[in-house]
């Protein structure tokens, strides 16, 4: 993946959270405090106008500034988790503009072990976790059997949304969902949702990319 | 939507500039940051006390920056727990050369960010601790979840930590009195209303004219169960019942308590249940020691009230009566 | 109707029960009346203030007793004016033998039972004087009619009436002090949303999602003119623009504000109009000494809010600076 | 009249309010703040049971108990007025149990011309006092015309209820209606539909009382 694409996956993300803004804000209201669409939606512009205004620099620094941004614009949960683990996802880039297919996803894996340890949720949890974790999974063993790319991240768009889907069924253990309890069964987490929009962004940009 | 607002985006950012506006002699604003600290910063060599959270529970948090309470208060937008870097300018303000002492509410997003900022603090070399308030007693205490909720009793955190920290005692102990402010401290509310986070435009959920949501959390989050609507000495009966049996209080125990408006309950309604609460206290014989009544931790203009209830020993109860002098609370020694 | 309370009828009753339950160190209640006195009556020899009214403004008006504001307020039923022997029980307990100022806001109702309640104490040997506090410009001012209302700037005759009695001035200059208040003095206010008055079940009036009642009194009652919803921006300032009018106030003068709620209204939107008020004053070259943000006068859970300003002199900024600890009010001395 | 008609024209005054008490406090929310009808019936209902409980003294003895009762039970403008009115009435009634129809219809002056001592309202005001100044007006009339008690007051509740109705055209100029201003026309003042009540309830009284 080259900064090009890399600009690309996070414009495309941004487009896909303020197109679902009020979506994921009405998922946060019924288990949460309707916040997640416009937490994700502040941070994401800001992340745009920061990437457009960046010099071309690096993907590391790219990254860098992804995560500086979405850390201190977003606030909530997702905020520290999306910042802080866009952070260590930019240290485990190469201080480059162009990364292999490999390498992304071994940075990616830096990304969801920060959230792992940060969020401490498991899968079963009723969280983003929930989409990463099993997303991670995927990616490593299509990855191994030498899918290319375009194929594994289609595919990987639409399971990401199936893995969210079924958020629904669960009780909350993490976030401010688990306060509910039962009461959280039936409702669909709105931060699994985002979080398969931004794989969803990542199958775009790499569709766009294929001629 | 009708809020009195310019545009939702600036809510915040106005609304703290409104604060030193009406607060001049209690608050500055650390110049970029969305924090609000003390105009006259306490003597160094003194411990830092720093509180925080989503905007939209005025007086929380500036309104308790004062003498013998917070040394600064970090605003997130409305209902979102403030981003690390503000947390971290928060912790600067407070820092006396003592350490900060953090008070969180235990939300997820709360504790992240404030983490986050603690290890931003720690690079720099200061130090600092937390305390996590979780009062709300209408969620259940798992080891397995996030476990309970930070609402309306974090006040009494300010109010007794700052004291401690006024006093001179070290980050140590400040944390010791605040922690056992905690394990002492139960509150559970109820709303008649739900509030309308600006960003969304319209209420978060829907009640209806005979009902009230019980356990409900200060974001507009739904509560734990609707039950009907009941009369105001019922409804005291409920709430403080449930605190007494979650703090075990006995026979001659002495408390503190605070009638809490979500927001748009009026006084009057306030002062009916801190009557009903008299009543209860003299019932289970407990030495009701100071009833705080008013708005201290709001939900908007969330229609409904919480309770608290804190066990009293003589350490908490000389620091609840010290002298403190923020805009939202002020002890008056005569 | 969703409040929290027992039965209508009870209301006041309990609520005044309840205001001493919260705050046994500032008041007390008279027995057998709706008054509230102080806890600690100010020494003999002093000019004595009561203020009353109907009930659902509160803090006002028992939430104003205290040192260096009222000795005694008087509670009707909710936005009833108090009858003429508990406006008379409160002159009693308010009298320290150098005679007692009524402080009345120009409602028909309140003007004439206090007047009753002053012929009895005339019969009883109690001299006693009245402030009238027409403060609400919305209302025009014509002597062919009753004249204007009072709103919430009788806090300001409150406070700086108060003062005068607590440093010992007798009843006419303490009548003379409130009434150059009350000269230079104007309110208006403006609802987002009605309020149910208790006896009655239902709202008042009906606002549609995007109008706004200008002008509208303390009790719920409709106002000057509906308008369509603006911006706190646009809303501070016709409010504004209008006080300033009315008082012709001019470069350079002192002036101090009061940003009210009439209840439901959040702080956070309070502090967003006192910083258009901030930036009005400073535009219009005013100096704006001292801000009062907050619940003063309310109507009970009605959204929307009040601006008030007051000309200062010297003599008027010395006295609301001064020293003053009520339930609702508080000036600490640093 | 005597002292048991005395007692049955407040109680059917107080039965006549208390079914009339929403709609009251309907017509003070449009000009006013919706609690004429609350304070009335709060009012006359402790009236009532004054009466009920007060020893069988005199008429002065009883009107002066239903002053002091309204004086210290009703608040507001209506409470000051009809106290301290009914104060004035009682004096002017002989310390017996029966009046003279003429002696009663002097007392009932004393009361109006202490309300518009009072409360400064004369008659356009859009006040109690469009219906009470025309009905003194009507009574001394035809008191001299030698009417009989019966006819002049049922004749006299007929048009208490007109000159009530006729408030609706008035702008309010005391009360706190006068604050509308112009916005005060097109609503019936509520202290005169109360007050027509009471003419309503002495036509009751006096008509039950003739078999
Ligand atoms: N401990 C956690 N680990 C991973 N994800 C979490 C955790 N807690 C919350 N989340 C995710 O964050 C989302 C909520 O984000 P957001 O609404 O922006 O923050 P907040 O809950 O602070 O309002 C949840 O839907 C969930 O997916
Ligand atoms: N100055 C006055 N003179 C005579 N009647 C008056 C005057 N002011 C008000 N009223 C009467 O009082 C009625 C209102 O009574 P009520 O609602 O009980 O008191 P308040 O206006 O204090 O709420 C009005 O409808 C009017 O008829
Ligand atoms: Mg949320
Ligand atoms: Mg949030
Ligand atoms: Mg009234
Ligand atoms: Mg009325």
């Amino acid at each position: 993946m080259d900064q090009v694409a890399f600009r690309q996956l996070w414009r495309r993300f941004a487009e896909l959270v303020h197109a679902n803004k009020t979506a994921l804000n009405e998922l946060d209201a019924a288990i949460g405090d309707a916040d997640h669409g416009s937490n994700m939606d502040r941070g994401l512009g800001k992340v745009v106008e920061a990437l457009d205004a960046g010099p071309e620099g690096s993907l590391r620094a790219d990254a860098k500034l992804v995560g500086m941004t979405l850390m201190s614009t977003v606030g909530g949960a997702s905020g520290a988790l999306w910042g802080s683990g866009m952070l260590k996802f930019s240290i485990a880039l190469p201080d480059a503009t162009v990364v292999e297919w490999s390498g992304f996803i071994d940075a990616l894996d830096t990304f969801v072990e920060a959230l792992s340890k940060r969020g401490q949720a498991v899968v079963g949890d009723k969280t983003m976790m929930d989409v990463l974790l099993p997303a991670m999974t995927e990616l490593r063993a299509s990855a191994e059997a030498q899918e290319s790319g375009e194929e594994i991240v289609v595919a990987l768009a639409e399971h990401a949304k199936g893995w969210s889907d079924a958020t629904r069924e669960l009780m909350a253990r993490r976030g401010r969902a688990a306060y509910l309890g039962e009461r959280s069964i039936g409702h669909v987490d709105p931060g699994s949702v985002s979080t398969a929009l931004w794989f969803q962004a990542l199958a775009d940009t790499v569709r766009a990319q294929v001629p | 939507m009708k809020k009195i607002i310019d545009a939702v985006d600036t809510i915040v950012d106005q609304a703290l500039d409104g604060m030193v506006v009406a607060y001049p002699e209690y608050l500055k604003r650390v110049e970029g940051t969305m924090v609000l600290a003390r105009h006259k910063p306490k003597e160094s060599g003194k411990v830092g006390l720093v509180s925080g959270g989503g905007s939209g529970h005025e007086p929380a948090h500036g309104g308790y920056v004062g003498y013998g309470m917070l040394d600064a208060a970090v605003a997130g937008e409305v209902f979102t727990s403030p981003t690390p870097d503000q947390v971290y300018a928060g912790i600067r303000a407070a820092d006396r050369g003592a350490g900060v002492l953090l008070v969180v509410k235990n939300y997820t997003g709360d504790v992240m960010n404030f983490d986050i900022a603690r290890e931003l603090a720690d690079a720099d070399g200061i130090v600092t601790e937390v305390v996590l308030v979780n009062d709300d007693v209408a969620v259940q205490d798992s080891l397995y979840t996030t476990g309970r909720r930070g609402i309306a009793g974090t006040v009494f955190v300010h109010k007794i930590a700052g004291a401690a920290a006024e006093e001179g005692a070290d980050l140590s102990s400040v944390k010791a009195v605040a922690d056992a402010v905690v394990a002492n401290l139960a509150s559970m509310g109820c709303a008649l209303t739900s509030c309308t986070v600006p960003a969304n435009g319209k209420p978060t959920f829907e009640l209806g004219e005979n009902e009230i949501e019980m356990g409900i959390g200060i974001h507009g989050e739904p509560g734990i169960e609707r039950v009907p609507m009941m009369s105001a000495s019922e409804l005291t009966a409920s709430l403080y019942h449930r605190l007494v049996a979650e703090l075990s209080l006995g026979d001659g125990e002495r408390v503190a308590a605070m009638v809490n408006s979500m927001g748009a309950t009026p006084a009057i309604e306030l002062a009916i249940m801190s009557g009903h609460l008299a009543n209860l206290t003299k019932r289970s014989k407990l030495s009701l020691e100071k009833v705080l009544m008013g708005e201290f931790m709001t939900s908007l203009e969330m229609a409904g009230a919480s309770l608290t209830l804190l066990r009293l020993d003589q350490e908490r109860s000389t620091l609840l009566n010290a002298a403190c002098d923020t805009p939202a609370l002020k002890v008056v020694k005569h």
